[in-house]
């Protein structure tokens, strides 16, 4: 089992995350946060595969992923 | 600046992206409609992106001199940094006026003000209008505070919004209304 | 087409007040004018400029062009004012900066143009707030050589549009580019605005302009002067045209002078500041007055020397660390006190700060 | 658990200040994670650019000059040339590089200098507000080509990293997007390789980023995101345009 | 007997300031009489660059403006927007548009301003007594590559006919040279075309004539006529690169 | 390598007296120097400094490169100077008007180095012949903003060389840009020259220089300002730099001052004819002095001002139509006359016809 | 039978005309004109054309040609 | 400048290509070793091409002001435009040099100045090098003044051309002689 951490105070969510998840585990939540954005939040659940590709996107690396196997990255 | 005369200055605070610019725009307009001297004057961080902006309106019924304001009647701040930085100027019961969607109201120290909080993001996204939260807080701001008439700013809504934003007149009016409205239903 | 009439479009426009920004008072001047050819480049805080006339120019038959830079607009500028067109550029502090050697060319080559300096905060990229640290630059010519442009200096959106007027009009009169300078206050706040025709002046045939050598000798529009002698004549000739703007062009205003102990002197956005200030002062009954020059090129030399005749201390305020103070002890009498408020740019000073230092010197 | 994805080093834990779905904070992570691999941080020297992209001083854990606008490559060539032995690059706008500065930027490359551009282009002026640039499309609106860019009077988009590919001078030239995942693979490569030539002393190196700036142009992050596909990728082709193989001074 | 060969009229009747064996001289004529054969000599107006040919406005019978050093090509678009109805020509050496002026004269090339430049390449700065320019050739000595061009530290001549013809808004490009006979007819014949492309409303237009500066290249007239074919010509290819058939905005 | 030993080079070198260049005084004063990098544009009269440099740095392992244009010089300049690294450019007006941002950039930056401007008449293209007409560009800032440049006026081939060097160690103790204005007349006349050390002076560890952030937290150099009142702050600390340098590096000469009833005050060029114009006026008996600023800014205010304790008349001759007269106004007592003598560029003055000036006001 | 005119003022003798003329009926001359410069002269000589080749390679355009018959130029 | 101090100065006219800066620099530099306060100062015309060029040489016992001369003790004038620009400024009983190959010696005016005529590039083109007429006029110029020793003048040239041209040196010398020779052999 893989995981990702959203900063909630850095996402200014723009959603480049949530097209970019090849498991579309990532949404745009309902809360705004310090800065006035409703910022992303990661459906914490076990198909995330660490592939780091939300972290990739994130125009404000806001994001960090932590990845359970030896698996190589895509 | 007699008192008999009239003069009232505020500032209107934010980060770039909040609107905060529009506030200043319509209120100046209204005031000018309705025969008064005005100045508005907008201050940007850097060109354009990010940081803070503000803007000063100077309503007269006399030839304006200084569009600066060094001691404002009243603030509005739309965030935090904003809080910080206007709340020690505003005049002995003056008035500060803050968006509780992203300022503690514990965040304020002055006592010799009067201080009230409105949470316009909340109330704008609740009424399916996130982006309008600047409107929400104008709406409140002259209802509290009776700057012009409500009805100079929807008119000056056509003066102020480029022509691209007409359509979204309607729904600026109404956000407007909603901020005043939140204030005529406070105890 | 020559001379124009001033502010002939105007008079279709009906005289409605409309809150404008300075930056656009001085767009729709420039149309009233008849001046449809606009050459700049991008810079905060005078991008109104621009973007107003992109939009209008073209229904008027004008040009526009975003030039590839500075460098690129002040000489599209001097190409096209070399027609006898009217034409002008906008800037801010770096990029007027950068026009500096094609001014130099302009003004040694006689050719009348608008060059608009909505100055900002330097020394170099320094900041988009105001600031009058390009007072020295704009009177003192800061390209090379002895050359000046014509300055003046707005304090109101209302004369972001009347000088911009006259400055189409000195610049023809006078064959020398003409310059607005504001800064980012006056540019960018908005006040009421009336569109309104300016004084007509009688303005010389552009026998000059390069048109094409049709019934006519070939014109040459040049700054070499390479003959024994020819490049000192022509230097006192530009010498004799300032030395005539003294004359003729001086403007300036003042308020409460007739039993003033203390002048301050100030311009453009400071000169509002101060204003406000000088009415505080004689709320708490010291009599202050305020000397504002419009013209700082030519300076208003002789009215500064006239009061000084009976206010014995001047307090110059200025948002830089000083310059135009130096004009002021230029030309006031030799016994007067000439004390400076300079504030450089970052941050405005408010009109009560300026009362405290009028309090410290009227003392 | 392993942490597979964090902040570069060369990248000071603080917030950006682009607006939300801008793609320079992207394009900025690959310039830091380059430096990152190549265990650089200590003897790099960025010159930042006017434009949003001005304040990389604030961002990016390593010595940085800031050029006036247009100027970054020269500056950067003058960094270079006092010292041969740091790493030098530039991070540059479309208005930057391609408008004001483009004498700079074609002479640097047809000089060879050793040194790393990264061009940053989103077709507009971002930080003064939405200005045409030079690689504005035809037909897009922007607060100075209202009626939309019409080449017979505002020109044509001009393609920088085509014009710099044939000068003699330059080593490395590529075009690449960050806009999908597999775009955003392909441009973390060519930084590094930009990276590498200046390195192993190849001579110029110069890696044109296709950027969204939705703020500017008036759309939503993701809308913006998918205009770099639909209409600035078509004009403006990726791929690795020049890679020499050899200094040629070898 | 006719009168066959004489002064065009477009040329005053008194003495270049050239060098003996510049072929200044030589182009400056081709022009004249080009506006001479198009009969437009009331209607044009010349823009003098910096250089030896600054004196143009001496020569050439016709409204002529200075321009400061470089910029020319801005000066003349400038002249061009505000009357569309003159015919409006530089002359530009090349430290003028290859060095100072390049981006003046990229821009106004991609801006397809309907204007003529003819660029009179020496491969040396003439005026100022000999110093590099951006096409002395590799290894060539002037007094600032006392040593011989070097590209690793002056970088490579650049062949600017070559840039301007990859742009899409030029309409006109060729390089023609005036050392003998047959290349003088085929640089006469690309002159006209180029005013004629102008006149017709087809866009920007630009000539290179290769020129030899015996002066600053320490030859005699001959010598460096001949070197214009040896070593020029190599390097700087003659011919016509770009010739657009029909408006594209028709 | 820092702080450097003043003119190190210098001392395997033979005193020789050879009949050098003011130009080439320069030139090899900046090897002697230890700078090693030059970026420049070529223009007349100053390509002696790039020929001579293009020819002997190499050997030195420097760096010479001719830039593209005087904007792409300034600029590599900029990047060099941000190295720590010593180094220079030069041109003449036109060229140093193209600089003008960039300079800008560089005081707000605090970043030293060496502009040269060997300059020539103008307005635009003017002419090669000398001229004084880019005093003000040199002392007040031709560029936007609050700043200055150390400015040094050398009026002997000698002094071309020996001002060079204190240029350079002034750039650096000051961490300013530091610019020698010459003309056509002392960059291209040639005189006997020596080349010496100069005075050591102590200069400051540039631990501001960008050389990678190896063992230290990473360096930036910028003039761009945004934190509230950041921008005043730092053109306040740049204000009383220039405020030190008023009290510390002021430099000048005078001839005859004890008994002297008139001064004339010429730097450069001008000062070199008027020292002659003096002693022809000694000659015929007349008390004239010459006082001669060496350093423009600073000026040597006090200098001037003490003196004018004495001498009333004051006779300030420059090769253009009044620009370094305001600072002799603006220095000396109230009760002095100051009078101008002007000639612009395109032809000079001779000895003889600045005497007539002289017997003109010493009436 | 055609001929030229060398204007020996304006000619700076650079030679180009004597290498152009097909049949090399120009040369430098030994006599200095007021300008210090050994000028071409033209050797009067029935063969000459007045193919005006002579004209248009002298950069100085000292050279003017007339030409006898109707043939067209070259 | 009293009589007793050694103070002369020359003004050397003519086209550019004519040679004139290098008789100038050779004056200055002979003066220079031998011991003399020296100035010399070229005056082009535009940046390089076409036009007169002249230098002012100043030579004296004493410290140099003014390195610009308004009436020179001598002229030597090496073509039409320079003689006209030159003579009117000559010193009384000061020396008109004039380059009779392309100057009528009619074509002055002055009386009460020595002018002495030399025809500089006939005598260097009997001599096989018409391009010393410039050191032809030197060596005339300076065997009439008696300025500086003509062997300074020789030592000079190795300063004063560029290495490239050294190898002209001897030929250079010998021009001087044949011009010195010249003046020698009048009557
Ligand atoms: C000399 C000068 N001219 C203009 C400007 C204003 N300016 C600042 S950034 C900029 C352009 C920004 O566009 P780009 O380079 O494309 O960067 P972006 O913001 O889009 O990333 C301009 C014109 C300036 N700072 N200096
Ligand atoms: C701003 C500026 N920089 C430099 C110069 C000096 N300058 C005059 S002409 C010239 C270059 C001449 O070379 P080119 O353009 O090749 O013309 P050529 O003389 O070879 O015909 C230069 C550098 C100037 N006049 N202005
Ligand atoms: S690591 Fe991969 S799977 Fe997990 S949330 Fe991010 S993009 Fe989705
Ligand atoms: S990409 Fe980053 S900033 Fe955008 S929504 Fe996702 S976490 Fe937030
Ligand atoms: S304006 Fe555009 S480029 Fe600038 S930060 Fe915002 S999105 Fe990015
Ligand atoms: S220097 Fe060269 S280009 Fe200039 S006139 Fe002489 S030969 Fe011609
Ligand atoms: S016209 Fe022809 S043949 Fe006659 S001289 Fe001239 S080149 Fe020779
Ligand atoms: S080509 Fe002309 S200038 Fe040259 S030698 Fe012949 S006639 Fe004389
Ligand atoms: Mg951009
Ligand atoms: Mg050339």
């Amino acid at each position: 089992m893989s995981k990702i951490e959203i900063d909630q105070e850095r996402c200014k969510g723009c959603g480049l995350c949530t097209i970019a998840c090849p498991k579309t585990l990532i949404k745009i939540g309902e809360e705004i946060n310090r800065q006035g954005y409703f910022y992303a939040i990661w459906e914490a659940n076990e198909q995330c595969t660490g592939c780091a590709i939300c972290g990739e996107i994130c125009p404000d690396v806001a994001i960090r992923v932590w990845r359970d196997r030896g698996e190589s990255r895509t | 600046m007699n008192s008999d005369r009239f003069y009232y200055n505020i500032i209107v605070a934010g980060f770039g992206g909040q609107g905060v610019m529009v506030i200043g725009n319509l209120l100046a307009n209204a005031a000018m409609i309705e025969g008064k001297y005005v100045t508005y004057l907008p201050v940007y961080g850097v060109e354009m992106r990010g940081g803070t902006a503000n803007c000063t309106v100077v309503i007269s019924s006399q030839q304006i001199g200084s569009p600066v304001v060094g001691k404002p009647h009243a603030a509005l701040v739309m965030n935090l940094p904003s809080l910080i930085k206007y709340e020690p100027l505003i005049l002995p019961s003056g008035l500060l006026f803050i968006n509780s969607s992203l300022i503690e109201p514990k965040e304020t120290y002055r006592k010799d003000i009067e201080i009230f909080s409105v949470p316009v993001n909340e109330i704008a996204i609740d009424n399916g209008s996130p982006k309008l939260a600047n409107m929400v807080a104008l709406g409140a701001f002259n209802q509290k505070t009776k700057l012009v008439q409500m009805n100079s700013l929807f008119v000056s809504l056509e003066k102020v919004l480029d022509e691209r934003y007409h359509h979204l007149i309607p729904s600026n009016i109404k956000a407007i209304e909603i901020g005043a409205k939140f204030v005529q239903s406070l105890p | 087409m020559w001379p124009f009439e001033c502010g002939e479009i105007v008079e279709n426009q009906e005289p409605e007040k409309i809150l404008a920004k300075g930056n656009e008072a001085i767009a729709m001047a420039a149309m009233d004018s008849r001046c449809l050819l606009y050459f700049g480049y991008p810079i905060t805080p005078q991008n109104d400029i621009p973007e107003y006339l992109s939009k209008h120019l073209p229904a008027l038959g004008g040009e526009f062009i975003q030039a590839e830079s500075e460098i690129a607009s002040i000489n599209l500028l001097l190409g096209a004012s070399a027609t006898g067109a009217r034409a002008m550029t906008s800037s801010s502090s770096p990029g007027i900066s950068l026009m500096q050697e094609g001014i130099s060319y302009m003004a040694g080559s006689e050719l009348p143009a608008l060059i608009v300096n909505i100055s900002r905060s330097g020394p170099g990229l320094g900041g988009i707030s105001p600031s009058q640290g390009d007072y020295f630059q704009a009177t003192r010519g800061g390209g090379h050589g002895d050359y000046r442009m014509i300055v003046l200096a707005p304090s109101s959106v209302q004369e972001m549009y009347d000088l911009t007027c006259l400055a189409f009009n000195l610049a023809d009169k006078y064959r020398n580019p003409a310059m607005i300078l504001g800064d980012a206050l006056i540019g960018q706040m908005k006040e009421p605005l009336i569109r309104r025709k300016c004084a007509k002046m009688d303005l010389p045939v552009k026998d000059w302009a390069l048109t094409g050598a049709q019934g006519r000798k070939p014109n040459r529009l040049k700054s070499l002067y390479l003959q024994d002698g020819e490049l000192s004549e022509h230097n006192w000739k530009l010498h004799q045209k300032y030395e005539q703007m003294k004359k003729e062009e001086v403007r300036f205003e003042s308020f409460f002078t007739e039993d003033a102990k203390l002048m301050v002197a100030a311009f453009g956005s400071m000169a509002r500041v101060s204003k406000t200030s000088v009415e505080l002062a004689r709320e708490e009954g010291m009599k202050v007055g305020l000397l504002r020059p419009i013209t700082l090129f030519p300076y208003p030399e002789k009215a500064l020397y006239d009061l000084s005749q009976r206010v014995k201390l001047f307090l110059t305020v200025e948002l830089n660390t000083g310059q135009m103070v130096e004009d002021v002890k230029l030309s006031v009498e030799r016994d007067v006190q000439v004390y400076f408020y300079g504030r450089p740019p970052g941050s405005l000073p408010s009109p009560e700060e300026v009362l405290e230092e009028i309090r410290k010197y009227y003392g | 658990m392993e942490l597979v994805f964090k902040r570069p080093e060369c990248l000071i834990d603080i917030p950006f200040h682009f607006c939300p779905g801008c793609h320079h904070g992207i394009a900025h992570r690959l310039v830091a994670e380059a430096i990152d691999y190549f265990k650089i941080r200590e003897k790099t020297i960025g010159v930042a650019s006017v434009g949003c992209s001005v304040f990389m001083y604030d961002y990016f854990n390593v010595d940085v000059l800031e050029a006036p606008h247009g100027r970054a490559s020269a500056v950067a060539s003058g960094v270079k040339r006092a010292r041969k032995d740091r790493i030098v690059f530039t991070y540059q706008g479309d208005g930057d590089l391609a408008a004001i500065g483009i004498a700079e930027g074609i002479h640097t490359a047809n000089r060879g200098e050793n040194i790393t551009i990264i061009f940053a282009n989103n077709g507009i002026y971002g930080m003064t507000g939405g200005q045409m640039a030079p690689t504005t499309l035809l037909g897009q609106k922007t607060s100075t080509s209202p009626y939309g860019r019409d080449f017979t009077s505002d020109g044509y988009p001009i393609r920088m990293a085509e014009m710099l590919a044939t000068l003699e001078g330059s080593a490395f030239v590529a075009r690449v997007a960050v806009n999908n995942p597999a775009n955003l693979m392909k441009a973390k490569r060519a930084v590094r390789k930009a990276f590498q030539m200046q390195i192993e002393e190849m001579g110029f190196s110069f890696v044109e980023i296709l950027l969204a700036c939705p703020t500017n142009w008036g759309m939503t992050a993701l809308e913006a995101n998918r205009r770099v596909e639909e209409e600035m990728i078509p004009y403006f082709p990726l791929g690795i345009l020049k890679e020499r193989k050899m200094a040629d001074y070898l």
